[in-house]
């Protein structure tokens, strides 16, 4: 059922992404994600970057909706549905997450849950330009050692996080790797790990209308985004007719994900 | 084991259960994965002649396990591009049969002849989406409309049609006897009901395109009595939708007069694992009556109940 | 605390909660103990010319608390014996609708102005009972035949005549508007949405009538969209029935357009004291929404809402 | 939820009455009702005259349908809806149970279960004539003293039974006295309990519909005997207007009860 909050706290985070935060007791683990409804605008998927209380939404400038979310002062009304999908399983010792871009939103609870059970996490952040990193230091206060990318080599290791990645993972063990990013660099952290025999899970995203199983404007090969994701296995979505290539627009028609950074569900990223 | 084929206007289906169009029917490999999970066979999104957004979020509203309100605004990748989804469940070898929407008759024929191309076993006409403006239940619930569209498409596709009908009516009936004279093989009912769902603290619908159609269990005294009335005045075979979920709701529309159903609230309430479900439990259930097919089921309530039973109704 | 008092039609209403017809209705002590409870006024059985036993049992079905169907046949004391239940209730000060139904507008008419002398504050009249032949929807989803009835009634009282309105119609507006031009005072909908349930194993519809009405939760959607769709095309008040038993449900009714409400399943489903809890939650739920008069909400969805959102569907 | 039983054994009782079991694992208390489903027939409140495995209903002629669920046999598929109403209260340790005619029914189970209790139970029971006189063997088997009474003397006290409950009154303390059968009958004991002081409960008949407090068929004053009862405290039932005097029919009529005995609801009575 929906419920309606109220946003108490707007955050910029980087030049375009802001937080949202609200209070919401419905119960939510670090991975899943809620549908946001901005009265007359539009109701959108959003990760949940904060899964505790108060709740809390990282959004990316895409388009006209996540516009119109970022813009919205605290005291705002949103409607609230969820949570959906699955939760990043917390049991590893050892994580390597990666993010891309904004994708970090929904790392950064499961990283700070993982940590506080008394894991150790390395976390690898990558964006187009310093100021456009994100959670950096929110990782780093939550105990993980954070690595950085820049496209443009202002901060971190230049070029993608990717490059990043595949050098920890011949340095390093980790029991998991975790990736949230465009699909496009997600397949190669999949692929990273499937050379280093550790097991990646990705959360993807794709067009959403009813988060309920029903619609099947989430249909990712054989699977629905919002109720046997967002968090797939990275062997799984090999495996998965479409994944990195092609998601569906609010019609259903494939749409092919330009390379390497594209418009669509999972562009927000380096 | 009872015997759960049916023959639906001579498509020869494994079972009864259909998926409804709109749920799981966009991709290609959505309905792969219905049938794997045993339903009888898949029937497809809506296809319209243009690709089609459908309206913006929210479209659906969720009741606690007794429905959902939704007004996806007939999204569909549209006609060009849709074939492809069905190669793929074809290509798995699923029975799958073709939906279609359109302004007019001829728009109705145009895709039905389009989609009748890509081997679907039969064609749906949605004459029944209680959402879309000139679209639907619009024309669906005149009669002479009715009529004219589904005569167009029997002229030009040599395959099944069966003409889908709006609850949203006061008779029905009516408009099952017109799709009959106009040659329809079939008639499936129900679409959903029309409403509305407000949001008191937002003072606004919380559908974006403000009136939807409700589905699920809520509505399957509605479309028992829809197939009701329809069995007393056609002889075509008749679909069953709305809220079926269990075998026994399965059993009520056969008796009520269905020859096959269509499962579409059910697969997101349940999981699809709901078809193989359906399957086992009304067989079990038929050999626990000591019936042997289905098919001798159909329409019994009418031959059964007493005389103040099968009066009809307005 | 909101002002939760209402003005319909000239009644004035000490809130908006009205018992729905046929719950509770036949005998003068239930209505009293219903205006005890805290009703804004009590609705009386539909009455007609001669005592009717209504349908043989079974007359309901129950759903897992989101529903009923029934098929009661409108089992009434007829007009000669009636009063003397209005007498009770009116004498405990309650504020009474008196409901009729009839084959005609004559009979209509005959039996409005002998209910008018009882000292009822406004009559409803039942075009819409979805289960009784001759009576009911079979003349109220004609929108000529609802003019007639309200003409030739509201020539014949000086009451304030309220059409009860059928929602299984594709165009309840249109009936709205043929009661608005015969001078109806106000329209309420909606009555029960036509349904029925079936039992397996005996083969039979479970109603010895066969069909029936839902009512509850489940047809709040139904009302909420016949409300709305009738407020975007009628002056006259709107009293909302359907599916009401908490104050967000009335909250929401009157946002799409009701300026009163009818409670009926919730009765069963809660107990009378639903009247009071009513009027409460109601009253705190504006109070924390800052409204102070309930009258101000009335028709405000449409008010609030978005381009998209008030897009009306057939 | 109705379910569908089958008749598993049929019982003849006296000339007029026969029980009918069936099982049927929906939980009742003794004193509550089922809705009992002839299909094709009609679909008739009746007492649990069993309310344990196998449950029971005893059923009394009083017309077509009545006399069509008489004779039903074995193997016969019933509706049934309920346990619905309330129940006999089992805390007193004396009690004083009257039965008029086929009213024992209910009171017969409710009895066993306050002397399995540890109760002390007294009944007395009238009827026509001896061959009606119902449950006197099934009350004596349970342990309760009993007494009887037949219009016509061929069994035990001649006359009414309330002659009989009259006597017991002035010689035995009891805790509460029950009573069940026409209603005439039903005012008397209540104005003898009320001059012994002792607190009575009546178990009455209305005609009803729904079962359920929604239809107002079964309205006894203010009260709904579906929802309210069918045992109300006889003080209560002494307030309530159409007490004892009048019923409503199928149409909602008040319909005067004849005296002494009279057809109606409660008209299986001596
Ligand atoms: C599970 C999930 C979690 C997400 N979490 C976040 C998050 O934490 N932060 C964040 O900024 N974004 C998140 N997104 C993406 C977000 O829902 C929107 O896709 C994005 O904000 C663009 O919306 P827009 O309307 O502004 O863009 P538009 O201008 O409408 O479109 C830009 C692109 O966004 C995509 N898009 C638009 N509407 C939807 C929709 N209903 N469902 C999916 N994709 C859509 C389309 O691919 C479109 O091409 C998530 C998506 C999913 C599926
Ligand atoms: C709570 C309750 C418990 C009952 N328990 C028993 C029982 O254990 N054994 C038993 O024999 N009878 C019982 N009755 C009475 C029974 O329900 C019927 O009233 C009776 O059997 C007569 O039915 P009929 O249709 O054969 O008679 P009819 O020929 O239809 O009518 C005879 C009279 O029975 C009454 N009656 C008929 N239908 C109904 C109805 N739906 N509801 C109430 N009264 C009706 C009317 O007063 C009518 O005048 C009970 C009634 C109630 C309300
Ligand atoms: C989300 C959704 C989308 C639907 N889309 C279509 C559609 O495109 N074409 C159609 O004929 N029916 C459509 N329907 C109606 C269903 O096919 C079905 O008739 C209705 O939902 C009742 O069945 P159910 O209760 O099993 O869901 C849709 C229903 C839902 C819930
Ligand atoms: C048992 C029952 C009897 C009814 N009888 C009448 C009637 O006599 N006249 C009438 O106008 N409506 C009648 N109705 C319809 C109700 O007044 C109301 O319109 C409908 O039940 C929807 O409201 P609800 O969901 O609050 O019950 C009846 C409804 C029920 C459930
Ligand atoms: S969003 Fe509708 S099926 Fe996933
Ligand atoms: S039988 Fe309907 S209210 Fe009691």
């Amino acid at each position: 059922m929906r419920r309606i909050v109220t946003v108490s706290e707007r955050v910029v985070e980087t030049p375009s992404t802001v937080t949202l935060r609200f209070t919401d007791p419905t119960p939510a683990r670090p991975g899943q994600f809620v549908m946001v409804w901005v009265p007359g605008v539009d109701e959108l998927p959003m990760s949940l970057a904060y899964a505790g209380d108060p709740k809390g939404i990282t959004v990316k400038v895409m388009g006209e909706a996540s516009g119109r979310i970022q813009s919205i002062s605290p005291g705002t009304l949103l409607g609230v549905r969820g949570p959906y999908g699955n939760a990043f399983d917390l049991s590893p010792r050892r994580l390597l997450a990666v993010g891309g871009g904004s994708g970090t939103a929904v790392l950064a609870p499961a990283i700070e849950a993982l940590v506080e059970r008394g894991g150790d996490a390395v976390a690898a952040l990558g964006a187009t330009t310093a100021s456009e990193l994100l959670f950096a230091d929110r990782l780093r206060d939550a105990g993980a050692v954070v690595h950085l990318a820049t496209d443009d080599g202002s901060a971190g290791a230049p070029g993608f996080v990717t490059g990043v990645v595949e050098g920890l993972l011949r340095h390093q063990t980790f029991d998991a790797v975790w990736t949230c990013g465009p699909e496009v660099m997600m397949r190669k952290v999949v692929l990273a790990g499937r050379t280093a025999g550790i097991p990646t899970f990705c959360s993807v995203e794709r067009w959403m209308k009813c988060g309920l199983g029903l619609c099947d404007a989430c249909a990712l090969g054989p699977y629905h985004v919002c109720i046997d994701g967002p968090v797939f296995p990275g062997e799984t979505l090999l495996a998965a007719p479409g994944f990195s290539e092609f998601y569906r627009d609010a019609s259903g028609r494939r749409r092919p994900y330009a390379r390497p950074s594209a418009p669509g569900p999972a562009a927000h990223g380096p | 084991m009872a015997d759960l084929r049916v023959d639906l206007a001579g498509v020869a289906l494994r079972n009864p259960f259909l998926l409804a169009s709109g749920i799981w029917g966009e991709s290609g490999e959505s309905l792969k994965g219905v049938w794997a999970a045993g339903a009888g066979g898949v029937i497809t999104k809506s296809i319209g002649r243009e690709p089609r957004a459908g309206y913006p979020n929210p479209t659906v509203e969720s009741y606690d396990r007794w429905g959902f309100l939704n007004a996806m605004g007939l999204p569909n990748p549209g006609i060009e591009e849709y074939p492809q989804e069905i190669a793929i469940a074809r290509g798995a070898g699923a029975l799958v049969v073709g939906s279609v929407f359109g302004h007019d008759a001829d728009e109705f024929a145009d895709l039905a002849e389009r989609l009748a191309a890509t081997g679907v076993a039969a064609l749906e006409l949605n004459l029944s989406c209680p959402h879309a403006e000139g679209l639907g239940a619009e024309v669906g619930s005149d009669p002479g409309a009715v009529e004219e569209i589904c005569r167009a498409v029997v002229r030009r596709v040599r395959l099944p049609v069966i003409a889908k009908l709006t609850p949203n009516t006061h008779d029905i009936a009516a408009l099952a006897v017109a799709a009959e004279r106009a040659g329809a093989a079939a008639v499936s009912a129900i679409n959903t009901v029309r409403g509305l769902s407000i949001d008191a603290t937002l003072r606004r619908p919380t559908l974006s395109h403000g009136l939807g159609g409700l589905s699920g269990p809520a509505i399957k005294p509605v479309g028992l009595a829809c197939v009701w009335q329809i069995y007393e005045k056609v002889r075509i075979p008749i679909v069953g939708v709305g809220g079926i979920g269990r075998a026994e709701d399965a059993l009520e529309y056969v008796l009520a007069g269905a020859r096959a159903v269509e499962v579409g609230t059910a697969v997101a309430f349940e999981g699809v694992g709901v078809f193989g479900r359906l399957a086992r439990d009304l067989s079990s259930r038929l050999d626990a009556l000591g019936v042997s097919r289905l098919s001798d089921l159909v329409g019994a309530a009418h031959r059964e109940s007493g005389a103040g039973a099968t009066a009809a109704a307005p």
